[in-house]
C-alpha cells in the first residue's frame, strides 16, 4: 500500500512537473506576444486588432525562409531559424512603420476607434496572407538541434523547443526593459505616451517616436510569429486565434507595466497548463479566462499597477 | 399628445426620418426585392435590432460592449431551442414507424440523439412552453447583461476594459457553446427548424410575413430607444459619456444607470436574435462570437453612433455589402469590407447620419435625425441669446 | 529676438488671435496680461507650436519657425513652461528634466540647474506626478530651461501657486537672468508679481494689444481696470 | 453657543502609496458657517474634500455630518445626504447647455424609474431659473455649456450644486480664472448661498478669503496648522511662514 502511494506521488511530481514545463511554452509565447502589445495598447493607448496577423507575417516570414533554405542551400538549415527571427522582426517593423502613418497616426486620443480600423486592416492583412500563401495551414522545417527533449530524470521529458522559446522571451523582456526604461529613447516614448503636445514643446520629436514605437510593437510581434512557427503550423488566421488571449494577458498585467505582463503571462499560462491536466482544454481555458475578469473584478488596474497621485 | 409627438417621433424632422425609413421598409423593399432577397433583409433588419441598442449604450452612454453577440445569441437559442422541441415532437409524430422510434428517443434533438443523450436536460424544459420561451428570450440576455453590468459597472470597469472583457465573454460563450454539444448542438448549432406553433416557417408567405413583423418590432425599438433619449434619462446618458464624476456627484448611481441602458440594449439584441431564427430557421455559435460582435459594432459605427436611423441603414448596408462582394468577388471583399471599416473610422466618425448631416444639411437633418437638441422645446424660458458667447 | 508679425490664430472656426505683431528685444522680459479668455494662452500655445498658425510669422533670432513642428522650435531656441505646469507624472523629477535635453543631445543635466533648483536635487527620484504645485512649477522651469533656450516662454506661472513660492519664482527668474542670456516671455494676470519680472508690460484684450507700458512707469490703475472688467 | 457642528471630522488620515497626504485630521463646521480652508498646494486641502464627498476613501478616522458616518457610504448617497461638491477645475456637460444641465443636476428622478418618468413641471423650471438667475446665467439658458466662460462655467457648476439645495456645500477653488469683478460677484453669490447651509471653500485668493470667510482653517502637510478668524491667521508666525510669505 505505501509503495503504490508512493509511486504514484512520484507520477504526480512528474506530472506537475511536465504540466509545468508545458506551461512555459505557452507562457513564451503568451510572453512574446504580449510584449508587443503592451507597448502598443499599454503605452499608447492603441487597441490594436491586427496584432494578431502582425504575428501571422512574422510567421510567414519564418516558413518562407525555412522552405528557401531547404529547398536552395539544405546545409544551412541548422542556422537559418536566427536569421528568420531577424527578418520576422524586420517586416513586422516595417510593416507596422507604414500603417501608423497610413491610419493609426490619426486616431490617437480615440481608443476605441483604433479598434474598429485595426479591425478593419486586420481583414486586410489576413486576406493578403491568404492570397499571397494560400489558405491551407503550412509548417516550417525546424533544425534538428530545435526537436527533441530533453530528459533530467526518467519519465520527465522537456521539450527543446520549449526551452529555446523561453529562452527567447526572457531575453526580448530584458531588451525591452533597457530600450524602455534605461535608455534615452525610452524616455522620450515615455514623455511622448503621457503628454504628447507638452512632449513636442519640450523638444522631443513626437512623430517619429510614435512611428517607432508602434512598429516596435509590430516588430516584437513579428518575432512572435517566428516563435509560434515552432509549436504550431501557420495559417492566414493563426494570429487572429490569439488576439483575446494577448489582450487579457496585457489587460490582467496592468496595462503600463512590463513586470506585471511577465507576472500575468506567467499566471495565466501555468493555471491554464496545470488546469488542462484535470480538464479538457477548453474547459480549463474557460475556467481560466472567467478567473482572470473576476479578478480584473476585483482589481480592474490589473496586477501592477502604478500608483501616482492625482 | 403633443410631448409624445416630440418624444417619440422626435419632431417634425424626426418624424420625416422614420416616415423615410417606414417607407423603405414597408414599400420599396417588399415590392422590389424577390422572396429571397427578402427573406436576406429580414437577415439584417434583426442585426440592426443589435445596432439600435448599441447607439444607446455606446453612442450615448459612452459604454462599448464587443459582446453583444452573446445576447443577440442568448434570444437566439431561447426561440431555437423552442423551435427544435416542436420539429423534434413533429418528427416522432410523422414518423409513427417503430423503426424510427426504435433508432432514436421520441421527441429528442436529433443532436441529442448523436451525443448519447437519452433524456431532455433540464434545462431544455421552459422550451417545451411557447410563453416561457419568450420570456425567456427576454429574460436570459437581460438578466445577464444585468450580472455583467453591476459586476464591472460596480467595479468602474469602463471604456477600453469593459469593451476587452465583454469581447472575451462573448469567446467563453462561444466555446462552451461548442463543447457542450448534447445541450447546444456543438459547432452546428441547432438546425433545421421548421415550424413555430405548427405555421411552417420556411413557405414564402410565412417569410413575407416574419419580415414585416421584423420590421414592425425594428421600428418599435427605435421609438423606445427615441423614447429614452428624449427624457431625462437620456441626456444623463450624454452627460454620463462627457462626465460621469459629475453625474455621480449629482447624487445618481452611475452604475445602476449604466447597467440600466446596457439591459435595454441586451433586449433589443435578444429581440433580434429571436427574430434572426424565425427569420432563417437555425442558429449557430459561429453567428454568435466575436467576429459577428465586431461586426454589430460596425454596423452602428457606419450608420453613425448617435443615430437610432443610421444604425438600421448602417446594419442593412453593410451587411449587404458583405453579401454582395463576398458572392460577386469572394477574394477581394475582405480588402473592401477591411478598408470601409478603416475609412468609417478615419473620415467619417460620425457614419453615414454624420456624413449626410455634414454634406446635405438641408436632406440630411430630416433622414438621419439623431433626436438633435434643436428639436426640443423648452416652453416658458428666458429667450436664447447667442451674442453673449465671450471668450472661447 | 523675438518677432513676431501678423499672427493669426483659430480654433476651428472662431478666430482668437488677429493679426498681431510683437517683438521683443535680447534680454528683455515682457510680460502680456489679461484676463482669462482674451488669447494669452492661445498665443503661448502658437508661439510653441501646440497651435498652428493660420498666417504670419514667428522669427527667433532672424530664423522663421512659423511652419516648424514644437520640437524643431524648441531646437530654434524656444522653451515652453504651460499653465498648469504640465510635468510627466510618473516620470521621476530626473527624468523629467532630462526630457528637456532632447534637443540638445546631451545626456547630463547641468549642475547649475541644481543649484538653482536645489529642491528638485533632493527630490530627483520622487516621481514627478507626487511634487506639490510649487515644486512642480519650479520642475516645469527646469524642464524649459536645460534645453538652453533663447526665448523662455512662461504660461501663467503663478496660477494656483502658494503666495509664499510666487515670490520665490520672482526671485529665481531674476536669477536666471543674471546667469544667462535669456529673454523671457510671460502671461500673468497677477500684476505684484509681473511688476517683480517684467522690463515691459502688455495688456491683451480680444486677442489685440490694448495698453503698453514700460517698467519705469507703469500705470498701475489702468492695468488693474484692464484685468478688472 | 451655537447648535451643535454639523460637520465633524476626527482623525481623519489617508495615505497614497506611504505618503499621507491628510493627516489626522479633525475639524468642525457649524450650521450657516462659511469656512475657508487655505494652505499650500499639496496640503491636502481637495485631498480632504475628496474624503467628505467619497471621492476618495479614507484610511481612517471618522467624517460625520448631520449625526451621520458618511466615510462607509458610497457617493450617491453622500449626494442624498445633503453634500454637494464642485471641482477644481469646472467639470460641467459641455454638450449639454445651461438648461439641461442644471435639469439634470435637479435632485428629482434620480433613480432608474425616476429619470424614466420625470416630468418637467412648472417647479422645476421655476427652480432653473431661479437658479440660473443666482449665479448670473439667466441670459444663457440655451448656450451649450462649451460656449461659457471660464468664470461662467464655474459658475455653472456652483448652480448644478445649488439646485440640489444641499446642507453642505464643498467648493474648491470657485474663484479661480475670474476677473476681479466676477469674483466678487462670486463672493456676494456665497455669502447669500451659506442661509440655511454650512459652505467650505478652498481658496488662494486672500482678498477674497477676506470677504467671505467666518473661520478660516490653515492646512500644512496634511494637518491642521491654525484655526481662526481671518486677522488671527494672518497674523500668525507660522503660517506667515508656510504659506503666506513676509
Amino acid at each position: 500500500m505505501p509503495l503504490i502511494l508512493a509511486t504514484s506521488f512520484a507520477e504526480l511530481k512528474d506530472i506537475f512537473l511536465m504540466q509545468g514545463f508545458a506551461g512555459f511554452s505557452l507562457f513564451a509565447v503568451f510572453l512574446l506576444m504580449a510584449l508587443g502589445l503592451a507597448i502598443i495598447f499599454g503605452q499608447m493607448k492603441v487597441i490594436n486588432m491586427a496584432h494578431g496577423e502582425f504575428l501571422t507575417v512574422g510567421a510567414y516570414v519564418t516558413v518562407f525562409l525555412s522552405h528557401m533554405v531547404t529547398d536552395h542551400a539544405p546545409k544551412m538549415l541548422p542556422y537559418y531559424f536566427p536569421v528568420a527571427i531577424v527578418c520576422a522582426f524586420v517586416v513586422a517593423f516595417i510593416l507596422g512603420y507604414i500603417v501608423e502613418i497610413g491610419l493609426v497616426k490619426y486616431l490617437y486620443n480615440r481608443p476605441l476607434d483604433t479598434l474598429l480600423a485595426t479591425w478593419g486592416l486586420s481583414m486586410i492583412l489576413q486576406q493578403a496572407c491568404r492570397s499571397i500563401f494560400g489558405a491551407r495551414e503550412d509548417t516550417a522545417t525546424l533544425p534538428d538541434w530545435m526537436m527533441g527533449s530533453w530528459s533530467p530524470s526518467e519519465g520527465l521529458d522537456i521539450p527543446i523547443n520549449g526551452m529555446f522559446l523561453l529562452a527567447l522571451a526572457i531575453v526580448m523582456v530584458v531588451l525591452v526593459y533597457f530600450l524602455m526604461y534605461r535608455s534615452r529613447w525610452g524616455l522620450k516614448v515615455r514623455a511622448t505616451m503621457q503628454n504628447r503636445a507638452m512632449a513636442g514643446a519640450v523638444g522631443i520629436n513626437t512623430k517619429s517616436v510614435d512611428r517607432i514605437t508602434f512598429a516596435l510593437g509590430c516588430g516584437l510581434a513579428g518575432i512572435a510569429g517566428a516563435a509560434f512557427t515552432t509549436i504550431g503550423s501557420v495559417s492566414p488566421s493563426a494570429g487572429s486565434l490569439y488576439i483575446v488571449d494577448t489582450f487579457i494577458v496585457v489587460v490582467f498585467g496592468g496595462a503600463a507595466s512590463l513586470l506585471g505582463t511577465v507576472l500575468s503571462a506567467f499566471t495565466i499560462a501555468q493555471s491554464q497548463s496545470i488546469l488542462e491536466f484535470f480538464l479538457t482544454g477548453v474547459l480549463a481555458k474557460i475556467f481560466v479566462l472567467v478567473g482572470v475578469i473576476i479578478i480584473l473584478m476585483i482589481r480592474p488596474q490589473g496586477l501592477i499597477a502604478s500608483k501616482v497621485r492625482k | 399628445m403633443h410631448t409624445l409627438y416630440n418624444r417619440a417621433l422626435g419632431g417634425k424632422s424626426g418624424t420625416v426620418g422614420l416616415a423615410l425609413l417606414c417607407i423603405v421598409l414597408f414599400l420599396v423593399f417588399p415590392l422590389s426585392l424577390d422572396n429571397f432577397r427578402l427573406n436576406m433583409m429580414s437577415k439584417y433588419l434583426s442585426y440592426a435590432f443589435v445596432a439600435v441598442g448599441l447607439v444607446l449604450c455606446w453612442g450615448n452612454g459612452g459604454i462599448l460592449s464587443l459582446g453583444q453577440g452573446l445576447f443577440w445569441g442568448f434570444g437566439g437559442y431561447c426561440m431555437a431551442a423552442f423551435l427544435k422541441l416542436e420539429a423534434a415532437h413533429n418528427i416522432a409524430a410523422e414518423s409513427g414507424s417503430d423503426q424510427i422510434r426504435a433508432l432514436t428517443t421520441v421527441g429528442l434533438p436529433d443532436f441529442m440523439d448523436w451525443n448519447q443523450i437519452t433524456s431532455l436536460p433540464y434545462i431544455w424544459y421552459p422550451f417545451k412552453s411557447f410563453p416561457l420561451t419568450i420570456i425567456l428570450v427576454f429574460l436570459v440576455p437581460t438578466l445577464l447583461a444585468y450580472i455583467i453590468g453591476t459586476a464591472m459597472f460596480k467595479r468602474r470597469v469602463g471604456g477600453v476594459y469593459f469593451a476587452l472583457i465583454t469581447q472575451a465573454l462573448c469567446w467563453i460563450m462561444e466555446i462552451s457553446f461548442v463543447t457542450r454539444q448534447g445541450w447546444t448542438g456543438g459547432i452546428n448549432g441547432i438546425t433545421d427548424l421548421r415550424t413555430c406553433l405548427g405555421w411552417d416557417i420556411r413557405t414564402k408567405s410565412a417569410q413575407i410575413t416574419l419580415y414585416f413583423l421584423t420590421s414592425i418590432f425594428l421600428i418599435a425599438c427605435i421609438l423606445v430607444g427615441r423614447f429614452i433619449l428624449s427624457i431625462k434619462l437620456g441626456r444623463i446618458l450624454v452627460a454620463m459619456r462627457d462626465g460621469e464624476d459629475r453625474v455621480r456627484f449629482s447624487g445618481y448611481s452611475v452604475s445602476k444607470l449604466k447597467t440600466f441602458i446596457f439591459c435595454v440594449a441586451a433586449a433589443m439584441s435578444a429581440m433580434g436574435g429571436a427574430l434572426f431564427v424565425l427569420n432563417v430557421g437555425f442558429m449557430s455559435p459561429k453567428l454568435v462570437t466575436i467576429e459577428p460582435s465586431i461586426y454589430m459594432v460596425i454596423f452602428c459605427a457606419v450608420g453613425g453612433r448617435n443615430s437610432l436611423i443610421g444604425a438600421v441603414y448602417g446594419a442593412i448596408l453593410v451587411s449587404y455589402g458583405k453579401t454582395y462582394f463576398s458572392e460577386m468577388f469572394p477574394n477581394l471583399w475582405y480588402f473592401l469590407m477591411g478598408g470601409v471599416f478603416i475609412l468609417v473610422t478615419r473620415f467619417f466618425p460620425d457614419g453615414l447620419a454624420g456624413a449626410v448631416d455634414r454634406f446635405g444639411p438641408m436632406l440630411g437633418k430630416k433622414i438621419f435625425s439623431m433626436i438633435g437638441r434643436a428639436q426640443q422645446n423648452f416652453p416658458a424660458v428666458v429667450p436664447v441669446t447667442i451674442e453673449a458667447n465671450e471668450g472661447h | 529676438m523675438l518677432d513676431v508679425k501678423n499672427l493669426q490664430v483659430a480654433y476651428g472656426e472662431s478666430q482668437i488671435i488677429n493679426q498681431l505683431s510683437f517683438s521683443v528685444a535680447k534680454k528683455e522680459t515682457l510680460a502680456i496680461m489679461g484676463r482669462n479668455g482674451m488669447g494669452k494662452t492661445t498665443l503661448m500655445k502658437a508661439l510653441i507650436g501646440i497651435l498652428k498658425c493660420r498666417q504670419g510669422s514667428v522669427e527667433i533670432d532672424g530664423l522663421d519657425v512659423a511652419k516648424f513642428d514644437s520640437f524643431k522650435r524648441v531646437g530654434s531656441g524656444l522653451a515652453y513652461v504651460p499653465q498648469g505646469r504640465q510635468i510627466f507624472p510618473t516620470l521621476s523629477v530626473e527624468d523629467n528634466i532630462r526630457t528637456g535635453l532632447s534637443s540638445v543631445g546631451k545626456r547630463k543635466i547641468d549642475d547649475w540647474i541644481y543649484t538653482l533648483f536645489p529642491v528638485l536635487k533632493d527630490m530627483r527620484r520622487r516621481r514627478g506626478g507626487n511634487l506639490s504645485g510649487g515644486q512642480q512649477q519650479q520642475l516645469a522651469i527646469a524642464r524649459a530651461l536645460v534645453s538652453e533656450p533663447k526665448v523662455l516662454l512662461l504660461d501663467e506661472p503663478t496660477e494656483g501657486i502658494q503666495p509664499s513660492i510666487i515670490k520665490d519664482i520672482a526671485r529665481m527668474l531674476n536669477e536666471i537672468k543674471k546667469l544667462r542670456d535669456i529673454t523671457i516671455v510671460v502671461s500673468e494676470q497677477v500684476l505684484s508679481f509681473t511688476l517683480e519680472i517684467a522690463d515691459r508690460i502688455l495688456v491683451m484684450e480680444g486677442g489685440r494689444f490694448v495698453h503698453e507700458d514700460l517698467r519705469a512707469n507703469v500705470d498701475e490703475a489702468k492695468i488693474h481696470q484692464y484685468l478688472a472688467v | 453657543m451655537s447648535a451643535a457642528a454639523e460637520l465633524e471630522i476626527k482623525d481623519l488620515t489617508v495615505s497614497f502609496d506611504g505618503f499621507k497626504a491628510v493627516d489626522n485630521f479633525t475639524f468642525s463646521v457649524e450650521h450657516e458657517e462659511l469656512r475657508v480652508v487655505i494652505g499650500p498646494n499639496g496640503a491636502g486641502k481637495t485631498t480632504l474634500l475628496d474624503l467628505i464627498c467619497g471621492k476618495t476613501r479614507p484610511t481612517g478616522g471618522s467624517i460625520r455630518f448631520k449625526g451621520r458616518e458618511l466615510s462607509k457610504m458610497q457617493e450617491n448617497s453622500i449626494v442624498r445626504q445633503g453634500v454637494g461638491r464642485k471641482f477644481q477645475t469646472p467639470s460641467i456637460y459641455p454638450k449639454l447647455t445651461v438648461f439641461e444641465n442644471l435639469e439634470i443636476s435637479f435632485p428629482r428622478g434620480r433613480g432608474i424609474w425616476g429619470s424614466l418618468f420625470f416630468k418637467q413641471t412648472d417647479d422645476v423650471r421655476e427652480r432653473i431659473n431661479e437658479v440660473a438667475r443666482d449665479t448670473y446665467l439667466s441670459d444663457h439658458l440655451h448656450t451649450s455649456a462649451e460656449h461659457l466662460s471660464h468664470g461662467q462655467k464655474q459658475w455653472l457648476e456652483i448652480g448644478m450644486v445649488l439646485i440640489a439645495d444641499p446642507k453642505l456645500m464643498l467648493l474648491d477653488e470657485p474663484v479661480a480664472g475670474m476677473s476681479v469683478r466676477e469674483r466678487q460677484q462670486t463672493a456676494d453669490l456665497l455669502k447669500r448661498i451659506c442661509k440655511g447651509r454650512s459652505v467650505v471653500v478652498i481658496e488662494h485668493d486672500m482678498n477674497f478669503v477676506k470677504e467671505i470667510a467666518h473661520k478660516v482653517t490653515v492646512m500644512h502637510q496634511g494637518k491642521m496648522l491654525v484655526e481662526g478668524s481671518m486677522d488671527e491667521v494672518q497674523a500668525n508666525e507660522k503660517v506667515r511662514e508656510v504659506y503666506l510669505g513676509h
